[in-house]
C-alpha cells in the first residue's frame, strides 16, 4: 500500500514556517516515513503539473502557510483545496493574514509606488512592473496583486487552522504525530473547523509573571522602563502587552524573556474580532474617569490600529482600513 | 464648557404660539439665554442698584415676555436703566443671562422704534456712530452732542467738568482713528446683513 | 431539538395595539414578510392580533407553543418593560422557558416616533428580525435562589434608622445599629419643636431613643464606622471600626462626673451647631443614648499636652482608659438598610446673606438650638451678643436650595421650617417677622393649616428671593440694622427691610461622603449626589443592589413623617425577605468560562459588587453569581473571550445586529 | 519676564491715561511685559452690544482675531469693561456655536478669523496676583504705604458674571484687598466694593447714577477711608469726575479722592507721584497723599469690651488663588 | 453621495436609563429620525467594541451609544468604562480610516427622551452628511466565490 501523499505551500508570507517545520528536527523523519512528500517546492522538486496530473482529494494533508496577496495564491489555494483531503491553514499569514495583512490599511497603488521609490529601491527611470512585459523572446508574466489581502478560508474552506509566526516547532511535532496516529487508527480527527496546534486560552495562562489588579495611568514604550520588573506582569507596568488577548500555545515566549506579547496566536478560542478584545482590555485597565485624563493615558498607544492588528487585521471583522478600497 | 447647538437651544423652548415672543428674545440673545428657565423668584429685580428707577423688575419683563406683551416690554425703560453690574445674573438661581437678555430688548426696541425717552437709545447711537466712523471711542464728539442734544440744560454744569477733563488731558478734542478702518467697515457691513435667530 | 432547517422553531406575533401600532406601520405586511423572509431564520408562524396583551391574544402564543411545538418566540408590540413578564409567563404556562420569549419593541420605538408609514414599517421588520435572530441565540435560564441571613444592619442612629431597627427589632429579629456620633438621634435630637403639631423634639424622640438602647435585639453600635462589606443579598459580611472612647463601657455608669470636672470648654460644631459648648469629654446632651462619654482627644489637655488627667482622677468606677485602641467587629447579616442622613447646606457659601461675615445672621439649626430649652440660650431667642432679644426678625426661605448656583433641587422642608421658626420667634419675642419665600409649599397633611396659623398670627410675608443681607446703611433708619435687601414680587418693587435679626432656612444637601458610603455598599448616587432607588416611585427603598436598601434623608430630602415611613418601609422589605427565608434572583449573569480564563485579571477591578475574585491557587477569575448584578461590563471587557453573559450573549446580540441590518446587508443575508 | 498680549481699550488713551501711565511705570519692576494689539479697535463697551448684536460680536472679535495672531495666548486688559466684553464674547462663542459661525462670517469679509476658546482673556489684576504673585510684589515695596486708609473697589465687571470662575467671590472679592494690604495699605472695610459706579448712566439717565455715586462715597466715608481705589477707567470718571455734579444734586459737599491701583503700587515700589499720572484726577488726593510717608501712628482702636456672647460662625472665604480658607475664629 | 442618502444606524441602549429615555420618547409621542435600531443592553458597559465593529462591517452607516449620566450608573460607575472603551475606539476607527465620528456617545437618564430625540435626530443628520458607509459593498467589491470543499 502506498503511502498517503503530504503538501506544503508557500504563499504570501515570510518563509519563517517552512523553517519552523525543519526545526522539528528528527520528527520530519516520521514525515518521511509516513507520508510521501507530493508537493513542497520548497523541499522537493516538483511541478504545479504534476499535482494538476493528481485526482481530486488525492492528497491527504497539505500545510498552506501564507497570505492570499495575488492571482496565482488564489489559483494555488483552489487547486491545493481540490486536490486535498486536510487542508490546513498554517502559521499566522494562513489565518489570519499576519504582518503582510496590514496593506490593508493602504491603498494598492500607494503600496506599490512606496515599495518602487523608497530611497533603498534604485529605480532611476521610475519603473512600476506591469503583469505583462513584452521581451524579445515573447510575452512574460507576474500574477497580478489582489485588491487586497485575504486568509486562506477568505478565499478556500479550510479543514483547520494552526496559528503562530511561526508556529511554534514543539506544537508542529505534536500535530504531526496526531496526524500519524489518526492514520494508525489511534486517535480521532478534531472536529472540522478547529484550531489545532494551540491552546483555547490566552498566553497569561503560561505566562509565569506575577498579576495584580490592573490600574494604568500611563501607557509606555518598553525601552522606556528601565529595569523592567523580572516577576510583575508586563502589562501592569504600563506596557501594551497583547499577552491577555492572544491565543496560548506558545508558552509565553515573549513575556519569559521581558518582552511584551505581539499577539501573533492570535485571537482566543470563539472570539469574533481580537482587536476588540485587545481594545477592550486595554480601555479596562485605565485608572481615570475624565475624558481629558483618559485621552492622555490613551496618547500612550500611538497607533492602536497596528497595536490590536499587527496580525490579525486581515481576519478582523473590518477585514481592511478604508483606504485599501481606494483604489 | 458645555456648548449647545441652535438646535439644541431650540428645543428647550416649547413651540406654543404665545411663547413666541419669549422665543425670540432668547434666541437673539449672545449665548444661551436660559430665559425660558425663569422662575420668577425676584432676585433680579432685588439685586438691582437701579431698580427704582425701571418701569418694571427685571422679573416683571420677563413675565411679560411669556405673556407675548410685545409692545410693553420694547416701551419698557427697564432694559434702558440697566447698568450691566451682573448683580443679578450671579445671584439668578437659573442662570438665566439677564443683562445680555436686555441688550437684546434694547436692539429690538431700536429696530422697532418702540423705546419711548429718546436720550439713552441716541446716546448709544451716537456712540455707535463714533465707533464706526473711528474704530474708537471719541468722548468729546460724544459728550458735546449728547448734552447738546439732550441736555442743553445740563451741559452747563457738565461744562466745568469737561474743561477739567480737558485741561488735565483726560480728554481729547481730536478723534483718533485706527488704521483698519476699511478692514473694519467691511466686517461691520457683512455683520450687520446677520442676525441671531 | 426539533429543527427546521437547523433551526430552532420560532413564532412571530404582530400586535396592532388597538390603532397604536396599526396606525403607523402596516401590521399585516410585517406579519407576512416575517413568515416569508424570516422563514429561513427559523421563523415558521407569523400572526398579528388587535391585541396581543389580553387573554385571547396571549391565549394564540400558547397554543402555538404547544400545538406546533415552537420552541422561540417574538412578540412584536410595546416596550419590553411594559408586558416582557407578560408574554414570558404566557409561553412559561405553555411549558416553554420563559426566557426563551423575546419582544420586539415596535410601538415606543417605532409606531409612536415615526410619522412615514412607509420607513416606520421598514424600521418595524428590521426591528422583527433583529428580534428573531436574536431568539434563536437565547438559552433556556433558571432563576437562582439564595438563604437569608436573619440579622440585619442598619446604618446611621437619627429617627429614620432607630424607626427601622426597632420595626426589626420589635419583629423579634437581630439589628447591628451602627452611629458614627457618640450617640444616637440625629438632627431630630437638635430640634425644639416639630411642624406642624409643635410637639417638642426630645418628647417624643427620646422615649425611642431610650427603647432602642435597651432594646434585647438591637446591638448598638455608636461612636463606630462600617469600614468593609462583603458578601451578598442574605449572606452579607460587614466590618464594623468602633472608634475608642477612651473609657471603658463596661465599668461606666453614665454619671457625668468627668464631663462636670473636664477644665477644657470646646465649641461644639455638631450637636450645639457651633453656638454652644462641651467639654473635652463630653456627651452630646444629658439625654445621650448611650450614656457613655468620649474624649475629643484633639482638644483634650491630657493627649495633647500630656498631663490633667481630671477625668480619670474624678471616675468613681475607674472607667477611663487612655489606652484604648480602635476595634474592628465582624458581623454577618442578610440585609443592610443605609439611613446615613443628610448634611447641612453651608450658608457661607451664599456670600450675599452674609453669614459668617454678618453677626446676626443665623442657620436654621443655630436657631434651632437657641430655641431649644436645653440649648445654649436655655430656649431664649437673642442676637449673637448673647443679650438682646430681636424686635424685628427676618427668615429667608431656599437658602442654596432651587438654586443651580448651589443645589437645583427643593429642599422641601424648608417652608414649613421657616413656618415654624415664623411661629416660635412669634411666641417667644412678639418681634415683627418677616418671611421671605419664593412658592410656598405646604402639601402635606396640616400644613397649609399651619401657615395660615402663621398668616393669623401677623407674619409678613414676602414673596421674593432675598437678593442680599447687607450692613450699608443708606438712612438713618438702616443704621446699626441688617438690611434684607428683595423684590417684593406682588408689588413689582424692589423693598429694603431693616431688620436685627435674620435666620437663613437653609437645605438639606447629601452627606460629604455619600458617593464614598455608596460605593461600599454597591450603590449608585444621582447627580445630586443622593442614594439612588430601584425605582422612585415604585420602589423608593430598594437599590439596584439587592439587599442594600436605603431610607430617609439619604435618598432625598424629606420631613420627619417621611422618614420615619421609609424607616419602616424598608423594615418591613428586609422582614419580607427574612421571612421568605431565601430570595429569587434574575438569571442574568456573567460567568466565566474556567477552561478559557487565562487568569490576567483584566475583569477584577471592574466590578463595582466585587463579585469576581481571583483564585490564586488556579490562578483563574471566578464570578459570584450571588452578587453579580448582570451589567455585563466583565463579559465586554474578558480580552480571551472567557466570560459568557447569560440572557445577554455575544451571541444573541451580534445576532440580533444581523437581523437588524438584514436590509442593508445583502451579503450575510 | 511674564509676556501678555495687550488690549489697553480706548479709556487708556483718554480718561484714564493716568492707569495707562501708571501701569507702564510699574510694569517693568513687576516683570509685565506688554505688547500691544497692532491696531485693536474699541470693544464696544456696553453701547454697542445694546444696539445689534453680531455686529457688536464682531467687533469684538476682530480684537480677538488680531490678539490671536500675536501668538500669545494670554490676552491681558486693564479696563474692567473691555475684559469682560473681550472674556463673554469668547465664552459665548463657545457657547453657541451658532453665533461664532456668524460672527466668523463677518470677520472673513475683513481677511480675519477667530476660534473662539483660543484665547485666554485676563484682567491685569488677576495677573498681578497669580503670575507676578503677592509675594514677588511685596518683596519689591520699598515705600510700604503705611497709615494710607484705603477703600479697595473692584466695581462689577472684574467679579462678574466669571464665567471662567477666576475670582474669589462674586460679592465679596478679596484680590484688591490682598494686593493693596501687600503694598502696606491700610484697608477699610469696604461694604461697597463690589457694588455699580452708575456705569453709562451718568450720560443717559444722570439721576440714577448719581445716587449710586453716592452711595458708593458715603459708604467709603462711613469706613473712614482716606481714599478710594479702582482697577476700571469707568468707576474712576464716574466717582471722580462726577462727585462735583452728585454733591450739587444732593446738596453734600463729599471730597472722596479715588484712584487707580497701579498707581499706589507705584508709589509703593518708590515711584514719584507726577510718574504715575497723580494730579489727573478731578477730586484732589493732596490730603490724601499727605498721609504716606508721614509717619502717623496706627490710630489706637477703642473696640468697645465685647459681651461673652455666642461663637461667631466663620467665613468661608476663597483667598485670591481659589482655595477655601476655613480661618476659624473661635473664642476662647 | 447620493441625494436622499438616508444612513442606517445601531444604537445601543442602557436598559435602566437611555432605553426607558426612548420608552418616554414615545410615550411622549415626540417626533424624531426613523434611521436608528435599537439594541437593548442591560448597561452600556455591556457595549463590547466588537458590536459597534460588527455593526460598522455589517452595513450600518453609524452607531451611536448611549448610557447613564456619569455618577448616575446604575451600576455605580460602569458607564466610566464605557466612556475608555469609547474614546480608543474613536482612536482605532481613526487608524482605519473610518471617521471616528461615525460612533457616537451620548449621555441620556430616563427622563430624558426630549433629549434623546434630539441627539438621534442630530446624530442622524451628522452621520448623513458624512455620507454611506457602505462597509458590506466595500467588501463585497472583489470578493470570489468561497469554493467549498468535495
Amino acid at each position: 500500500m502506498s503511502k498517503p501523499k503530504f503538501a506544503m505551500y508557500w504563499s504570501g508570507s515570510c518563509g519563517g514556517c517552512e523553517i519552523a517545520v525543519i526545526n522539528i528536527h528528527e520528527k520530519i523523519l516520521d514525515v518521511d516515513a509516513n507520508f510521501e512528500v507530493a508537493f513542497w517546492p520548497v523541499a522537493v522538486d516538483a511541478k504545479v503539473k504534476d499535482v494538476e496530473a493528481l485526482a481530486d482529494g488525492d492528497i491527504l494533508l497539505t500545510l498552506w502557510n501564507g497570505s492570499i496577496r495575488n492571482e496565482e495564491n488564489e489559483h494555488m489555494a483552489h487547486l491545493l483545496r481540490r486536490k486535498s483531503k486536510l487542508l490546513v491553514a498554517f502559521g499566522s499569514c494562513a489565518t489570519e493574514g499576519c504582518v503582510p495583512g496590514l496593506a490593508n490599511l493602504s491603498p494598492l497603488s500607494e503600496i506599490i509606488d512606496t515599495a518602487y521609490t523608497t530611497l533603498t529601491t534604485d529605480n532611476p527611470n521610475n519603473i512600476r512592473p506591469q503583469h505583462v512585459t513584452k521581451v524579445p523572446e515573447g510575452e512574460i508574466s507576474i500574477p497580478v496583486l489582489k485588491d487586497r489581502v485575504y486568509t486562506l478560508a477568505q478565499v478556500v474552506d479550510v479543514d483547520y487552522f494552526m496559528p503562530g509566526c511561526p508556529p511554534e516547532s514543539h506544537q508542529i511535532a505534536a500535530v504531526i504525530d496526531l496526524v500519524i496516529q489518526v492514520l494508525q487508527g489511534k486517535a480521532e480527527l478534531p472536529p472540522k473547523g478547529a484550531v489545532i496546534g494551540a491552546g483555547s486560552s490566552t498566553v497569561c495562562e503560561d505566562c509565569p509573571r506575577k498579576r495584580n489588579v490592573k490600574s494604568i495611568k500611563a501607557f509606555h514604550r518598553i525601552q522606556e522602563i528601565a529595569p523592567l520588573d523580572p516577576e510583575l506582569c508586563i502589562l501592569e507596568q504600563g506596557i501594551p502587552c497583547n499577552g491577555p488577548a492572544t491565543r496560548s500555545g506558545c508558552n509565553a515566549r515573549c513575556p519569559r524573556v521581558g518582552a511584551q506579547c505581539i499577539g501573533c496566536y492570535g485571537p482566543a478560542e470563539g472570539v469574533v474580532d481580537y482587536g476588540a478584545r485587545l481594545l477592550t482590555a486595554f480601555a479596562s485597565v485605565i485608572d481615570a474617569n475624565e475624558p481629558e485624563e483618559i485621552e492622555r493615558i490613551l496618547d500612550g498607544i500611538p497607533d492602536p490600529a497596528g497595536q490590536f492588528y499587527r496580525f490579525n487585521l486581515a481576519d478582523s471583522l473590518f477585514r481592511a482600513g478604508a483606504p485599501a478600497f481606494k483604489n | 464648557m458645555p456648548t449647545m447647538t441652535d438646535e439644541q437651544v431650540r428645543a428647550h423652548l416649547t413651540h406654543e404660539e404665545d411663547l413666541s415672543l419669549l422665543h425670540e428674545v432668547s434666541m437673539k440673545t449672545a449665548g444661551v439665554s436660559r430665559l425660558e428657565m425663569c422662575i420668577q423668584c425676584g432676585s433680579c429685580g432685588g439685586s438691582c442698584p437701579s431698580g427704582m428707577d425701571m418701569d418694571h423688575t427685571p422679573r416683571m419683563v420677563f413675565a411679560m415676555l411669556r405673556a407675548g406683551m410685545r409692545d410693553e416690554v420694547l416701551q419698557s425703560n427697564t432694559p434702558w436703566v440697566c447698568v450691566s453690574c451682573y448683580h443679578c445674573v450671579v445671584r439668578c438661581p437659573q442662570n438665566v443671562h439677564i443683562t445680555d437678555v436686555m441688550y437684546t430688548l434694547k436692539a429690538m426696541a431700536i429696530r422697532e422704534k418702540k423705546y419711548r425717552d429718546v436720550a439713552a437709545p441716541e446716546f448709544a447711537e451716537t456712540f455707535v456712530e463714533m465707533v464706526e466712523k473711528y474704530g474708537r471711542s471719541y468722548e468729546f464728539g460724544l459728550a458735546t452732542r449728547h448734552y447738546l442734544k439732550h441736555a442743553p440744560l445740563r451741559m452747563v454744569g457738565m461744562a466745568a467738568m469737561g474743561l477739567g477733563m480737558l485741561r488735565k488731558g483726560r480728554m481729547s478734542m481730536k478723534p483718533r482713528t485706527i488704521k483698519g478702518m476699511d478692514q473694519l467697515t467691511a466686517i461691520l457691513n457683512k455683520a450687520k446683513e446677520m442676525e441671531l435667530t | 431539538m426539533s429543527t427546521n432547517n437547523g433551526k430552532p422553531k420560532v413564532g412571530v406575533y404582530v400586535c396592532h395595539c388597538g390603532t397604536n401600532i396599526a396606525h403607523t406601520v402596516d401590521v399585516e405586511q410585517v406579519r407576512d414578510w416575517a413568515a416569508q423572509a424570516l422563514g429561513a431564520e427559523g421563523v415558521v408562524i407569523a400572526r398579528d392580533y388587535k391585541f396581543m396583551c389580553s387573554s385571547p391574544g396571549q391565549e394564540l402564543i400558547e397554543k402555538d407553543i404547544k400545538e406546533l411545538g415552537l420552541e422561540r418566540v417574538v412578540v412584536a408590540a410595546c416596550s419590553p418593560h411594559l408586558h416582557e413578564m407578560t408574554f414570558r409567563n404566557a409561553s412559561k404556562r405553555a411549558g416553554l422557558n420563559p426566557y426563551l420569549t423575546e419582544l420586539a419593541s415596535i410601538r415606543e420605538q417605532v409606531s409612536w416616533v415615526h410619522t412615514d408609514k412607509g420607513l416606520a414599517t421598514e424600521k418595524a421588520k428590521a426591528v422583527v428580525a433583529g428580534a428573531v435572530e436574536r431568539v434563536v441565540k437565547n438559552e433556556p435560564l433558571d432563576e437562582i435562589k439564595v438563604p437569608i441571613h436573619p440579622a440585619t444592619l442598619v446604618v446611621g442612629g437619627g429617627i429614620t434608622g432607630i424607626q427601622a431597627a426597632l420595626e426589626i427589632a420589635n419583629a423579634g429579629y437581630k439589628v447591628y445599629l451602627v452611629e458614627r456620633e457618640p450617640s444616637i438621634g440625629g438632627h431630630m435630637a437638635q430640634f425644639d419643636k416639630t411642624f406642624p403639631t409643635l410637639d417638642c423634639a426630645a418628647c417624643i424622640l427620646t422615649p425611642r431613643m431610650f427603647e432602642t438602647g435597651m432594646h434585647p435585639n438591637i446591638e448598638l453600635l455608636t461612636w463606630s464606622e462600617v469600614t468593609q462589606v462583603a458578601g451578598y443579598v442574605g449572606n452579607f459580611t460587614v466590618t464594623i471600626k468602633k472608634k475608642p472612647r477612651y473609657l471603658k463601657e463596661e465599668l461606666c455608669t453614665g454619671c457625668r462626673i468627668c464631663v462636670e470636672k473636664c477644665p477644657k470648654k470646646v465649641i461644639d460644631h455638631v450637636y450645639e451647631a457651633g453656638i454652644g459648648y462641651r467639654k473635652a469629654i463630653y456627651t452630646s446632651s444629658a439625654q445621650a443614648v448611650p450614656k457613655f462619654p468620649v474624649i475629643d482627644t484633639a482638644n483634650c489637655n491630657f493627649f495633647q499636652k500630656g498631663t490633667c488627667k481630671v477625668c480619670e482622677k474624678s471616675c468613681p468606677t475607674n472607667a477611663i482608659d487612655y489606652e484604648q485602641k480602635e476595634q474592628f467587629l465582624k458581623v454577618d447579616v442578610g440585609n443592610i438598610i443605609l439611613a446615613t442622613g443628610y448634611d447641612l447646606f453651608d450658608a457661607r457659601r451664599v456670600s450675599n446673606y452674609g453669614y459668617g461675615r454678618l453677626a446676626n445672621v443665623f442657620t436654621s439649626i443655630e436657631f434651632e438650638r437657641m430655641c431649644n430649652a436645653a440649648g445654649p440660650t436655655s430656649g431664649k431667642i437673642v442676637l449673637r451678643d448673647g443679650q438682646t432679644t430681636p424686635k424685628t426678625v427676618g427668615i429667608i426661605h431656599c437658602v442654596g436650595s432651587r438654586d443651580r448656583n448651589y443645589n437645583n433641587y427643593c429642599s422641601s422642608i424648608c417652608c414649613m421650617q421657616s413656618l415654624k421658626f415664623a411661629h416660635l420667634v412669634k411666641e417667644r419675642t412678639g418681634a415683627t417677622v418677616y418671611d421671605f419665600y419664593i412658592d410656598m409649599r405646604t402639601p402635606m397633611k396640616s400644613y397649609d393649616e399651619f401657615y395660615q396659623r402663621v398668616l393669623e398670627e401677623g407674619t409678613l410675608f414676602v414673596r421674593g428671593k432675598v437678593a442680599q443681607v447687607s450692613d450699608a446703611a443708606r438712612n438713618a433708619q438702616e443704621e446699626g440694622k441688617l438690611i434684607i435687601q428683595v423684590e417684593d414680587t406682588l408689588v413689582g418693587k424692589q423693598r429694603r427691610i431693616p431688620v436685627d435679626m435674620v435666620i437663613l432656612s437653609t437645605g438639606m444637601q447629601p452627606r460629604h461622603d455619600a458617593k464614598e458610603v455608596g460605593k461600599l455598599f454597591g450603590i449608585g448616587c444621582s447627580s445630586d449626589g443622593w442614594f439612588t432607588e430601584k425605582h422612585a416611585k415604585l420602589d423608593p427603598v430598594a437599590t439596584m443592589t439587592e439587599g442594600v436598601l436605603i431610607a430617609g434623608t439619604a435618598a432625598g430630602p424629606k420631613d420627619i413623617p417621611a422618614s420615619v415611613a421609609q424607616g419602616s418601609a424598608a423594615a418591613a422589605r428586609v422582614l419580607n425577605l427574612i421571612m421568605r427565608h431565601e430570595v429569587t434572583l434574575e438569571p442574568i449573569k456573567a460567568i466565566i468560562k474556567q477552561w478559557q480564563c487565562s487568569g490576567c485579571r483584566i475583569c477584577n477591578g471592574l466590578c463595582p459588587f466585587n463579585a469576581i475574585s481571583f483564585r490564586a491557587e488556579r490562578r483563574v477569575s471566578e464570578i459570584n453569581p450571588a452578587l453579580c448584578q448582570g451589567c455585563g461590563t466583565c463579559v465586554a471587557a474578558c480580552p480571551a473571550g472567557a466570560i459568557s453573559g447569560s440572557g445577554f450573549s455575544n451571541d444573541q446580540i451580534l445576532a440580533q445586529i444581523d437581523g437588524l441590518l438584514m436590509d442593508v446587508n445583502p451579503v450575510s443575508a | 519676564m511674564s509676556a501678555y498680549t495687550f488690549y489697553p481699550g480706548c479709556a487708556m488713551e483718554s480718561n484714564a491715561k493716568a492707569y495707562y501711565t501708571s501701569l507702564m511705570a510699574v510694569a517693568k519692576p513687576l516683570g509685565i511685559n506688554l505688547e500691544e494689539i497692532e491696531d485693536w479697535n474699541c470693544c464696544g463697551a456696553t453701547e454697542y452690544v445694546g444696539m445689534n448684536l453680531i455686529p457688536a460680536y464682531s467687533l469684538i472679535a476682530r480684537n480677538l482675531a488680531l490678539a490671536a495672531k500675536m501668538g500669545n495666548k494670554t490676552v491681558l486688559s486693564p479696563c474692567s469693561a473691555c475684559y469682560l466684553n473681550l472674556a463673554k464674547a469668547d465664552h459665548y462663542m463657545t457657547e453657541r456655536p451658532a453665533l461664532g459661525e456668524k460672527v466668523n462670517e463677518a470677520l472673513a469679509a475683513g481677511g480675519l478669523h477667530y476660534q473662539p476658546g483660543s484665547l485666554d482673556i485676563r484682567h491685569l489684576l488677576d495677573v498681578l496676583i497669580n503670575d507676578i504673585g503677592l509675594d514677588n510684589l511685596k518683596a519689591k515695596v520699598v515705600r510700604p504705604l503705611k497709615g494710607l486708609r484705603v477703600a479697595p473697589y473692584m466695581g462689577c465687571m472684574v467679579p462678574r458674571p466669571d464665567y471662567n470662575n477666576r475670582w474669589s467671590d462674586a460679592e465679596h472679592p478679596v484680590e484688591l484687598v490682598e494686593v493693596l494690604q501687600a503694598i502696606g495699605a491700610e484697608v477699610v472695610d469696604f461694604p461697597g466694593a463690589a457694588t455699580c459706579c452708575g456705569g453709562h448712566m451718568t450720560q443717559i439717565g444722570p439721576e440714577t447714577a448719581f445716587e449710586l455715586i453716592r452711595r458708593l462715597i458715603s459708604s467709603a466715608e462711613r469706613s473712614q477711608a482716606d481714599i478710594m481705589v479702582t482697577v476700571c477707567p469707568m468707576c474712576q470718571v464716574n466717582v471722580d469726575a462726577y462727585q462735583g455734579e452728585t454733591n450739587r444734586h444732593f446738596g453734600t459737599n463729599y471730597q472722596m479722592p479715588i484712584v487707580f491701583f497701579t498707581q499706589l503700587v507705584g508709589l509703593a515700589l518708590g515711584f514719584p507721584p507726577d510718574k504715575l499720572g497723580f494730579g489727573t484726577e478731578i477730586t484732589s488726593t493732596e490730603k490724601a497723599l499727605a498721609r504716606i510717608g508721614v509717619d502717623i501712628p496706627k490710630p489706637t482702636e477703642d473696640t468697645p469690651h465685647k459681651q461673652a456672647g455666642l461663637p461667631m460662625p466663620s467665613c468661608l472665604r476663597k483667598n485670591a488663588k481659589g482655595k477655601v480658607q476655613h480661618a476659624e475664629k473661635e473664642a476662647a | 453621495m447620493s441625494e436622499h442618502f438616508e444612513p442606517v444606524i445601531i444604537g445601543f441602549t442602557c436598559n435602566w436609563c437611555s432605553y426607558r429615555a426612548a420608552d418616554l420618547a414615545g410615550t411622549a409621542r415626540l417626533k424624531y429620525a426613523p434611521n436608528v435600531r435599537l439594541v437593548r443592553l442591560m448597561c452600556s458597559g455591556r457595549l463590547d467594541p466588537t458590536f459597534v465593529m460588527k455593526a460598522l462591517s455589517d452595513g450600518a452607516d453609524g452607531v451611536l451609544i448611549t448610557g447613564c449620566h456619569p455618577g448616575e450608573c446604575h451600576y455605580v460607575e460602569q458607564n466610566y468604562k464605557t466612556l475608555r472603551r469609547y474614546l480608543l475606539l474613536r482612536r482605532l476607527l481613526q487608524g482605519m480610516g473610518i471617521a471616528p465620528e461615525r460612533v457616537k456617545l451620548v449621555w441620556a437618564s430616563a427622563a430624558e427622551g426630549a433629549k434623546l430625540a434630539n441627539e438621534i435626530n442630530s446624530f442622524v443628520e451628522e452621520v448623513r452628511a458624512l455620507g454611506p458607509l457602505g462597509w458590506p459593498q466595500k467588501l463585497a467589491g472583489n470578493v470570489k466565490e468561497v469554493e467549498v470543499a468535495a
